[in-house]
């Protein structure tokens, strides 16, 4: 049980909660901070990856900008508590079964499955060392210039269709 | 320098993606069904940088951006449509909304 | 003394915290002062002068009412997050400081050499933004959570203003990261030495000199201080997201605006005005007194100010005041000590400075209208951080040819 | 040697001035208009000028050269670059492209002056001068296709000018389509040569065909078959027996137009490619007999069937296609050099004959028909000076430009092997015609009386804008061709010798195979031959239509009609000129619109494709009728079919896995 198992079952257990508690929270507003703290705990795992990088874009962007966007509008609807309707008689009767049927083979297919990977250490743990920040951004903007690009205009398309549509007609 | 297995992450991520599938089926609030998506989405990212730690190549890591891009546009998006349906239906709840019936 | 030497590293973060938590709260403390007596002297007052010589003990005073005000919870609240706001601002706002490096190279505390920054991080100014962009949280949870109107619109407010003063925060700093091409405070820093013409400091101040306009205007909003103070106007809202806040969680507010001036303040010196290193020559060995002597001259102010002028008990507390003044000031011109406190010392100043600008801001400048914050942000700043970057950004290119 | 080295500058100017005309030019005043498009044209001259003072301040052994720019297209083995060759035929053609394209541009000022189209009609024709020069100057066939099909382009899109005026719109297409046909054996062609060649540079594929065979009647092969493909192209656009129709119809267009696209440049492209790839077809000696023959019958056809055109643009069209028919019999009996020549004089008086005929339309306010003129002699007298000089050129009298290079084919021709001779025999008759026909015309619009109402129709002479160019292509067709007039004496032909390094190689390797002395003694020098030929029937033939025409409509001016009543039948033969359209109409148009209103149109495409859409249609809602109870419009129920889906998918994935 060394440091790094340690954390990584501590901040594992902080997702799963917080997903949990996502689920079960009857206010929005708990859900969203849940869905935060999940992130956080994951920007932590992301670093005990080594993927400093990336740990810090998933704060900046998912946590700090995408959630503040959840937040806001749960402020500005004020959504209350949700009352919990049964409109749907597949979902109330198939939903749990199915999902814990989709938990349990993806989880023991996924781990199966990484163990027939070719893994850059035999004992099928993680590469040890930081991703160079440097590499990174080298991938990103030769072989992956274009995508690259065209995820660019696809943010401003989203920003145009979110603009249009939340403009309140005179 | 850590000698987690790349199980542990995949099985996380595994959970944590069935808890946002759970999610997606039972929340009724449009807002917090978004969540789960998002929550999906994140379960992906982990799965994405674990594998590409493990293979030690880049290219998952590359995958995580575009799809934290992604995920932006379609809050974005998606929020704003929240935005409508609330205002011409004074209602969140998912199960109001279901005009598109035969 | 066995578990000492086995966990040496966390011991001596531990004690680096408290440290600098002790500093980062007195400083907290009298920066209100400071800033009270210079917004005084600006509108010509004179600000607080009862408790204790020149008010110096005014913080303490609010400090003690603060704690034992009655905490009050609006009826309706979301008790959970109106409890987690304060908290989280808070926190937060003093975790960011974990980053700043104070001075260079290492001191030995216990037999351990250790940075002078509580955590030295390569991708330091990545999760300075990180933790600062979850800060957001604080002021709309606490505007939501409190459950009445003007808060909530104080909170809205507040928490688009800092979403969008934070992308041209961001933009501004971009420059500085390309010019240092690293994310590492201490290499940031490191590549502002040296001197163009034998003499001018080599900061990124002069080439950067609009991108540290932007970043010091975004950086004004992005802590809510006048000229973009709207979230607590009083005028149109009360006071913003934390009208309904009393007794200590207000306090934690209060604190944690004055935390963020600071930390933004120390962001700024480390990218622009080169950090801990002195704009004096190296080869000035008198220079390397000028700690010393600011302190013993400040020493000898004091004790004179305070045999002369005072009365009572002052006449006996800011004599001794001076005396320690003037002993810390001859610690310093000890050869051990000497050369650590250069770079606390030039960085303390800059950043002492920065904080000066601010409440200077404050003073002089009237408030923004909230269309007006949002023109300006978007319409403005925003293209010439994104000019200033595209520039460098070419400029780095050629010269790197 | 600035613009030697940076030829493309020439190809420049043009197309700035029409894009800038062509985006912004809608609102200009016309002097704007005019600064930006025949300042455009006047610098390409200029540059081309300064381009001779280059070409001549170096050997001649310089040339050709070869610029490539630019990679154009690279797929695997096929590369073509931007690559411009420059070359005696080519600084040529660039002059008189340039130079008579910007004196008409200057006299389009002028005549297009009331015109609302001002601004488009100039960025079309800075346009065609951008294609044409792409046309000349390219150094591979692929460019060269290229400015091919925009000279098609800008013909089409000038043509059709008046596209207000349905049979202008028609015309427009007709052209377009009727140039497709003969393109399209041109693409073949290309094809084919890059098949053979494994490349589309001249250089490359002289170079490869020099290793070639010579391909005698008896052993045709793949050369021939290029050859002819390549020739179809030619046919369609310069306007060859049978492609010839579209250029007729295409005097819808303006007479400016008429004068530079269908008279002076575009229609001589196919003569321009036939010469530049002299030495191909001199490989190939069975598609150049086929381009002789069917120059020498679209010479001779046309010829008879411009005798009783009334409209004064029709005549002036046919007789167009018949010179080009002069044109590629010299260069199918080898003397390339005469074909360039008369290319070269064909454009100033021809130019000059649609400048001057659009200046009587002019001052006829729009009249057309000769028959409604007459004795405008005195009232426009440039016009009849610079006609009557244009006039006397084509028709071979000499001294005369048009005479030096006709004859010089006629010349060509008489003296090759017997077969040869047959098409001397034709294009001597079609010169006769020439020359009546030529002023028949002369004489209905100037001599006579007048036949039109002197009160309602004002006629004035055309501003200076208009006569000028006028005035400078007369000189030309005066003297244009006194290149070859020491030759009368003895002396040079000094335009041949220019030329000589072009088709030297094609004209040893002819001489070599044919046997025939022709080819040498064509293309490079010969002394006596156009003195031998001076007072042979050329001339005579000349004169007698000069005379013949003066007899029918000066002397007894009655005498053509009843000359039109004795033989009615050839009369009606040629004034429908011999039914062509109304045949293709019969034998091709009509049986291809039946086949596509009720093949394509009733049959595959209503009851196959609708059909089959329709179906597919019914299909699906007849399905959707039964699915739709699946469509709950509650989300939730869709999310659970969605996670129903994903683990179907992943069981199926698990048990593959398990199966192996």
């Amino acid at each position: 049980m060394t440091l790094p198992i340690l954390l990584f079952f501590v901040f594992a257990g902080i997702a799963v909660g917080g997903a949990l508690s996502l689920i079960f929270a009857r206010e929005p507003i708990h859900s969203a901070l849940a869905l935060i703290l999940v992130m956080v705990a994951l920007a932590v795992l992301y670093l005990l990856m080594g993927a400093g990088f990336i740990s810090a874009v998933q704060i900046i962007v998912y946590a700090g900008a995408i959630m503040v966007l959840f937040v806001f509008v749960i402020m500005l609807l004020n959504a209350g508590v949700e009352n919990r309707t049964q409109h749907s008689i597949m979902a109330r009767w198939l939903g749990i079964p199915l999902a814990v049927f989709l938990i349990g083979d993806l989880a023991y297919w996924m781990a199966r499955g990484a163990h027939a990977l070719p893994l850059a250490e035999r004992s099928g743990s993680l590469a040890a060392g930081p991703v160079s920040t440097q590499d990174l951004s080298l991938h990103l903007f030769q072989s992956y210039l274009f995508p690259f690009e065209i995820t660019s205009i696809l943010i401003l398309i989203a920003v145009l269709g979110a603009v249009v549509l939340a403009r309140r007609e005179p | 320098m850590n000698g987690i297995p790349l199980s542990y992450f995949l099985v996380l991520s595994a959970i944590l993606f069935g808890l946002g599938v759970l999610g997606f089926i039972f929340k009724r609030n449009i807002i917090t069904i978004f969540m789960c998506i998002e929550l999906m989405l994140n379960a992906v990212n982990l799965a994405f940088i674990a594998f590409s730690r493990a293979l030690g190549q880049f290219d998952g890591l590359v995958f995580v951006f575009f799809v934290i891009v992604v995920a932006a546009a379609e809050a974005a998006v998606g929020l704003a449509i929240v935005l409508l349906i609330s205002r011409n239906r004074r209602s969140l709840n998912i199960e109001n909304v279901d005009e598109m019936k035969s | 003394m066995e578990f000492v030497s086995h966990h040496a590293i966390l011991v001596v973060s531990v004690v680096k915290i408290a440290v600098l938590l002790f500093i980062v709260l007195t400083a907290l403390a009298y920066l209100t002062w400071f800033e009270r007596k210079v917004v005084a002297h600006i509108q010509s007052r004179l600000g607080p002068v009862f408790t204790g010589p020149h008010g110096l003990l005014q913080p303490l005073a609010d400090g003690l009412k603060f704690m034992f005000k009655e905490d009050v919870t609006p009826p309706g609240a979301d008790r959970f997050v109106y409890v987690l706001a304060p908290l989280l601002s808070f926190s937060l706002a003093i975790t960011a400081l974990a980053l700043i490096p104070f001075g260079p190279g290492t001191i030995s505390i216990l037999g351990q050499q250790t940075p002078l920054a509580i955590a030295h991080v390569s991708l330091g100014l990545l999760f300075l933004f990180a933790i600062t962009s979850i800060g957001v949280y604080g002021v709309a949870l606490a505007g939501w959570s409190s459950n009445s109107k003007y808060p909530l619109l104080g909170g809205l407010r507040s928490s688009a203003q800092m979403i969008s003063y934070e992308v041209s925060l961001t933009l501004s700093v971009v420059g500085v990261l390309l010019m240092a091409g690293s994310f590492d405070f201490d290499s940031i820093i490191q590549s502002q030495s040296g001197r163009w013409l034998g003499f001018i400091p080599r900061w990124n101040l002069i080439p950067q000199i609009v991108g540290f306009l932007c970043y010091f205007t975004a950086a004004l909003a992005e802590t809510n201080r006048a000229p973009f103070d709207l979230p607590e106007a009083e005028s149109e809202l009360v006071a913003g997201f934390h009208t309904e806040y009393s007794s200590f969680k207000f306090a934690m507010f209060f604190m944690a605006e004055y935390a963020n001036m600071i930390t933004v303040s120390c962001l700024a010196t480390v990218l622009f005005l080169g950090g801990w290193l002195s704009p004096l020559s190296s080869s000035w060995h008198w220079a390397w007194y000028l700690p010393s002597l600011l302190l013993i001259l400040g020493g000898l102010a004091t004790i004179v100010d305070g045999i002369w002028k005072m009365r009572g008990l002052a006449r006996v507390i800011l004599p001794f005041m001076g005396v320690v003044l003037i002993a810390v000031g001859l610690l310093c011109t000890r050869p051990g000590v000497i050369g650590v406190v250069q770079g606390p010392f030039w960085f303390l100043l800059k950043v002492f400075f920065l904080l000066f600008f601010y409440v200077w801001a404050r003073g002089t400048l009237p408030r923004l209208r909230y269309d007006q914050l949002m023109d300006f942000g978007w319409k403005l700043l925003l293209p010439v951080a994104l000019a200033n970057l595209v520039i460098t950004s070419l400029v780095v290119l050629l010269v790197n040819r | 040697m600035p613009v030697l080295d940076h030829i493309w500058i020439l190809l420049l100017f043009p197309l700035a001035g029409s894009a800038i005309t062509g985006l912004f030019g809608k609102r200009w005043s016309h002097s704007l208009v005019n600064t930006f498009t025949i300042g455009s044209v006047a610098l390409a001259f200029l540059a081309t000028l300064e381009l001779t003072r280059e070409f001549f301040s170096v050997p001649a052994s310089y040339f050709p050269v070869v610029r490539t720019f630019l990679p154009w297209i690279s797929a695997g083995q096929f590369r073509v670059n931007f690559s411009f060759q420059f070359d005696q035929l080519t600084l040529l053609m660039l002059l008189i492209v340039t130079g008579v394209g910007l004196l008409i541009h200057i006299y389009s000022t002028g005549y297009m002056g009331h015109d609302d189209g001002y601004y488009r009609f100039f960025s079309y024709m800075n346009l065609f001068m951008f294609f044409m020069m792409t046309l000349v100057t390219a150094g591979n066939l692929a460019l060269l296709f290229v400015g091919w099909e925009g000279v098609g382009l800008c013909s089409y899109l000038l043509i059709g000018f008046f596209f207000t005026k349905k049979s202008a719109a028609d015309a427009g297409k007709k052209a377009f389509i009727v140039t497709r046909i003969g393109d399209m054996g041109f693409t073949i062609g290309l094809l084919l040569v890059f098949w053979t060649f494994k490349s589309l540079d001249y250089s490359v594929i002289f170079g490869r065909a020099a290793g070639m065979p010579v391909e005698l009647p008896g052993h045709v092969g793949v050369l021939t078959a290029i050859g002819l493909l390549l020739f179809a192209g030619a046919v369609g656009k310069s306007a060859q027996l049978p492609l010839y129709v579209w250029l007729p119809d295409a005097m819808e267009g303006p007479t400016p137009v008429s004068a530079l696209i269908h008279a002076a440049t575009m229609v001589t492209a196919g003569v321009y490619m036939v010469a530049r790839m002299n030495f191909l077809y001199a490989h190939a000696p069975v598609a150049l007999f086929t381009v002789a023959v069917i120059g020498a019958l679209t010479a001779f056809y046309a010829a008879t069937i411009a005798l009783v055109q009334t409209d004064i643009k029709k005549v002036l069209a046919y007789s167009t296609i018949s010179q080009l028919g002069y044109m590629f019999l010299g260069c199918g009996v080898g003397a390339f050099s005469a074909g360039v020549f008369h290319l070269m004089t064909h454009a100033f008086f021809k130019g000059l004959l649609f400048l001057a005929a659009g200046s009587v339309i002019h001052a006829m306010g729009g009249e057309q028909d000769m028959r409604n003129m007459g004795g405008l002699r005195k009232k426009i007298p440039w016009t009849y000076a610079t006609m009557f000089a244009a006039t006397l050129a084509i028709a071979g009298i000499p001294f005369f430009s048009g005479f030096f290079s006709k004859d010089t084919i006629l010349a060509a021709a008489a003296i090759g092997p017997h077969p040869h001779r047959i098409l001397w025999t034709l294009g001597l008759a079609g010169a006769l015609l020439t020359s009546f026909y030529m002023f028949r015309l002369l004489f209905l619009t100037f001599h006579g009386q007048p036949r039109y109402d002197e009160q309602t129709v004002h006629v004035h002479e055309s501003p200076s804008s208009m006569i000028g160019p006028l005035v400078i292509l007369a000189i030309f067709s005066v003297g244009g061709g006194w290149w070859a007039l020491p030759k009368l004496f003895g002396g040079r032909d000094y335009f041949s010798d220019f030329l000589s390094p072009v088709f030297s190689a094609s004209q040893r390797l002819m001489a070599a195979t044919q046997g025939a002395g022709v080819a040498e003694e064509v293309g490079t020098n010969f002394a006596t031959d156009l003195l031998r030929v001076f007072w042979q029937p050329a001339v005579a033939a000349a004169l007698l239509g000069l005379l013949i025409a003066w007899w029918f409509y000066i002397a007894r001016p009655d005498t053509p009609r009843r000359l039109a009543d004795a033989m009615r039948g050839p009369y009606k033969l040629l004034l429908h000129k011999y039914y062509v359209d109304e045949i293709y109409g019969a034998v091709i148009v009509s049986p291809l619109l039946w086949i596509s209103r009720n093949v394509l149109w009733h049959t595959v495409d209503e009851r196959v494709l609708d059909g089959m859409v329709n179906g597919t249609g019914s299909a699906a809602r007849a399905a959707g009728g039964q699915l739709r109870r699946l469509q709950s419009g509650n989300a939730r129920s869709y999310a659970t079919w969605v996670v129903i889906g994903a683990v179907a998918v992943l069981t199926l994935f698990i048990w593959t896995m398990v199966r192996q």
